[in-house]
């Protein structure tokens, strides 16, 4: 919310400078968009990550001693979704520095990732029933 | 691709998570479960591709190709008793990854632009800052850790006065740090690497203390961490993805060391300080084994004729001695004479939790076979012939009897209820936790002295020529 | 989105009426909210839905058999939630007829919602141990 | 309160209705997690009230008061054996409110200065009619479950020909005016209570032609679409805490929906459609009772007196004799005489889910004695007694033996493998499916006629004098 009002404000500041434009502009996203703003928008985030532990819990301990290992490594790998974030970090046009630094990112996440999901697939192989 | 649409790919890509992570619930549905979960991260990664802000693929796909390449020689070659050392490296990449994709955010035009035009944006500096320090911590971390698993020379058990101190200093130092990197975002960069290093040296100095066989806690815990880190990335990039795949790493990883301490019946506390109680009261070797009788594979071969039942108890001495294959084929010459045999695992035997499941599936065993440790426990009394095969601490009567010795407390496999009892190692020397075991000097107790692998081969051999 | 910017050009177009400035201001505000609009703030909703959805699957089916008539009526009680609903759509002032609803559906909604939960714990009660 | 403090209270609320659902998962945690949700649920209404635009608290207070002593009064008042009406009554009301809750909002301000201002909201309104449609449909179906399952006079059992072509235009019918009031909200209101209209027949005849004894599935499912209603209506007021909460609900009615029609072997479908398989090949009842014995009360205390275990199977009957305090009763006696007394408790026994669990732990009955059909069926063989207290379809054999009848296959309790089996009600009229029933025709079969509390008093007057 914060962050588009201070926007909203400085572009049309810029256009017109009058207070009354300010106020119509400001009330006007206000009501256009009254629960996408900053922190209703982070509340919004909270409840998906409180949403999703809860569901990780529950899944989690369903899950047979037999099968920790390979829920180690599987766990492991999906916590490599940072790729994404990497990916996100050095596709966009940033400059050298942030690409280098994306570019090792990357490499890292890609190995966590390929690496954590075919060695779990390896184990997990070994456990179908033989009958 | 518009943007939307991402959003709806982001969404199903947790589903498939979700219903991945599921799969792994039944032995069964697991396989299938894994491979769900690695077309979710393919998905999440191809939409991301499409994203309109993405420029030069090329170098993305290399970076990408390097990765895969080298993670699936990685996995492919390793063995399968180096599990717990794979898994702390590529815990520790994914760590290094957090730091460099908040250090890339910072170092970003979006950033700088931000940054000029004033705005003030608190919170997702302080999920930079966050996804920052946990990363380093885990990256450092996890490569101490599997350091020691791998048991590299250099890196020694390093504890010294005050360094409890010392890491509550580099903590709030680390935490100050990512504090000023918050509210000097014109620093941000500056400050931000600095907070990495101390943050790394934290993660080096916490790890370095704790023995090699509570890395698996560390390794889970740590794993925990970097699900958070990648909740927390979430946060920054405004992804929910990232968020729910990290929350539900993040529960994996705290349900995990809650059971193997468990199992351990150890504190977290107890596990990250280093701390073991010390053995007050437990009583020295000389006095313990007293009356320890031996015997041959050839004695053994004959009492394994005359049984109906026996339990076979491994530990982390047959991962050492790779003995997983010759137990397969004494297993199964042993039903071939009708002899009923159940392996019983404890949940910390070996050095990760699921280790000897991992291990005996590898060789084959119907997973069917293996016993929980109450399950095995409460038929004990049936089985005539209990072999332990490289396991000490486990089935030590100690956790029962002795209220002050390290494992006191700590539930056990109750071998020594059983008939006989065959314990294959190759001395007398202790187990993880350091300290003498009655189980061997026990009245129906006979020591098999030998590397494991050996040891069981001649029993089969043995068995066979009977 | 979409209503932001709708909301936002009016606004503006009344006050200056200039195609750049419509133009900025639509860009400001995209650039301040780029996550917050109609779509992608539906379809955050939308992952809300299905992690409960994910989520109450594991719960109630890990509820035994001989629970199953209280969970019946203590779901019945919660699903009286649109009393948050009601509660919101009364007391905004709103005009005779909405505030006729909406008392209406107060009272239906706590009557779900009371009465649920006191007879599930009526009958939950009863299944105390008695050792 | 800020907004943000009100949509941190939503979430604290949100996760008071899950740990209040996760204890249900146990009997031991079972009151406090019911305590939990309606916590949360006040937390959500308090929230709601410090809501900047709520004016006239005092109206409210009022409805809240109204609503509350009614359904409190309701609530305690109520026999247990009345559940399974209850539950749709109160069902009923929420889709009641959902319906006016949209009402209301369609009718208000905020709603008129929108269309108004010619902004597009299809989403809104999209969600708005969701929410007034299955509102409509629960409302209306769950009353005419209620007055089913309360056995009102004017309520019978409704079926012509073409009614379910009837139903499918009524049904696309009110999705068409839903659809005329997302594209035409100038008159959004005339369009929605003609929806509303339309909804609540469809609910009516979809409910009518269904056999009493399937309302608990109606119910079930009915209760589902409340919860996707409150959802929608989430969708609507853009809360988050309306789509969980009517999230756990949908998963619950669905869950509770396809675990009833699993134990009846019957799907969906055809509960729906009110189709019973007509039992083609069945016998008729004078083939059937060709040798039924029946018993006194005298007899069958001095079989239980040299019985070691008893298993008693209460079924729709003991609800309607409200035969279970007597039932106690017998037990602690049987009790005390060092007999062994188990209850088999078939999932769809009585008329809902649960719903003889409910009665027996009414009566005192620690539900540690109440095991599950599977477990007393593989035990069946060492029960001495049998005692089938007004149960009737989940006790008939031609549920294995017959693939022509229309319960073949359902899963029932074999009390016919008992060594005596001892059937109490009042007659040899069939139960809910309307089938004859060879068990009470079997060689070590006994009836037992009369009313259930009667006879079990009598059987315990007559044990306890001998
Ligand atoms: N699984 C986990 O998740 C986990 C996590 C953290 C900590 N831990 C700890 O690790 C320990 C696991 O117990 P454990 O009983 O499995 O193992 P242990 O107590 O560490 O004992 C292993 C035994 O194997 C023997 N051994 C080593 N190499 C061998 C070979 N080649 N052939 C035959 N025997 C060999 C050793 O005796 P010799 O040297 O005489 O042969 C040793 O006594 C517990 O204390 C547990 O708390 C486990
Ligand atoms: N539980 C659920 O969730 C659920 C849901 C939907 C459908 N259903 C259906 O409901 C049926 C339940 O089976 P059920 O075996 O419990 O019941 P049932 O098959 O309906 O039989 C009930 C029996 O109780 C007897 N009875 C009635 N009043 C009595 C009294 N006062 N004293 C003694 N006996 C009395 C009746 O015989 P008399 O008239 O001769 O006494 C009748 O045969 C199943 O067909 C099931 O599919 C259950």
């Amino acid at each position: 919310m914060l962050f588009s009002i201070l926007a909203v404000q400085e572009t049309v500041a810029e256009v017109d400078g009058t207070v009354e434009t300010l106020a119509k502009v400001v009330s006007a996203v206000t009501e256009a968009v009254p629960q996408s703003g900053g922190a209703a928008h982070l509340i919004l985030l909270l409840t998906v990550f409180v949403l999703a532990v809860f569901l990780g819990i529950e899944i989690i301990t369903k899950i047979p001693p037999t099968l920790h290992t390979p829920l180690m490594s599987g766990s492991n790998a999906i916590s490599g979704i940072t790729l994404v974030g990497a990916v996100l970090a050095t596709g966009a046009d940033n400059g050298p520095w942030a690409t280098i630094l994306g570019f090792s990112a990357i490499v890292f996440a890609t190995m966590n990732v390929v690496g954590g999901f075919v060695v779990t697939n390896r184990m997990l192989a070994m456990f179908r029933t033989k009958k | 691709m518009s943007p939307d649409l991402i959003d709806l790919s982001y969404l199903l890509a947790a589903s498939l998570f979700i219903i991945g992570l599921k799969g792994l619930t039944k032995p069964r549905t697991a396989v299938r479960g894994n491979l769900l979960s690695a077309l979710a991260m393919l998905i999440a990664v191809a939409a991301t591709l499409r994203h309109q802000d993405i420029v030069g693929v090329t170098g993305l796909l290399i970076a990408v190709g390097i990765g895969s390449f080298v993670g699936t020689i990685l996995a492919l070659k390793i063995e399968m008793t180096a599990m717990p050392q794979l898994v702390a490296l590529f815990n520790g990449l994914g760590g290094g990854a957090s730091v460099l994709v908040a250090g890339a955010y910072l170092a970003g035009k979006e950033f700088s632009a931000r940054v000029a035009s004033g705005a003030c944006f608190t919170d997702v500096l302080t999920a930079t800052a966050a996804s920052g320090l946990i990363g380093a911590v885990t990256l450092s971390g996890s490569l101490v850790a599997f350091a020691k698993l791998q048991e590299l020379k250099f890196v020694k058990d390093v504890s010294f006065p005050g360094q409890k101190l010392l890491n509550l200093f580099l903590a709030v130092g680390a935490i100050g740090l990512g504090w000023m990197l918050v509210t000097q975002p014109e620093h941000a960069q500056a400050w931000y690497w600095v907070m990495a290093c101390v943050a790394t040296g934290l993660g080096i100095l916490l790890v370095i203390s704790i023995g090699g066989a509570d890395m698996p806690v560390v390794i889970a815990l740590l794993n925990s961490y970097s699900g958070l880190a990648a909740s927390a990335t979430g946060f920054v990039l405004n992804n929910n993805l990232l968020i729910i795949a990290g929350a539900l790493v993040g529960a994996s990883g705290l349900i995990l060391t809650r059971i193997m301490c468990k199992a351990m019946n150890r504190s977290l506390g107890a596990v990250l300080f280093g701390t073991m109680q010390s053995g007050g009261t437990s009583l020295s070797d000389e006095e313990v084994y007293t009356s320890v009788r031996s015997t041959s594979a050839d004695e053994v071969a004959m009492m394994l004729e005359v049984s109906q039942n026996v339990l076979i108890v491994p530990g982390y001495g047959m991962a050492v001695a790779q003995a997983q294959h010759a137990v397969r084929d004494l297993t199964n010459l042993l039903l071939n004479r009708d002899v009923d045999v159940q392996f019983g695992i404890h949940p910390v035997a070996g050095r990760m939790p699921g280790h000897m499941n991992v291990l005996l599936a590898e060789a084959d065993i119907d997973y069917e076979r293996l016993k929980e440790m109450d399950e095995v426990n409460s038929t004990m009394d049936q089985v005539d012939v209990a072999i332990v095969l490289g396991a000490n601490d486990v089935v030590n009567p100690l956790a029962r009897t002795d209220p002050n010795s390290p494992i006191a407390g700590m539930p056990i496999i109750d071998v020594d209820k059983a008939r006989t009892v065959i314990v294959i190692k190759r001395s007398l020397s202790p187990g993880f936790a350091g300290i003498a075991n009655p189980l061997f000097a026990a009245d129906n107790t006979l020591m098999l002295f030998g590397d494991g692998k050996k040891a069981i081969t001649e029993i089969t051999k043995a068995f066979d020529d009977a």
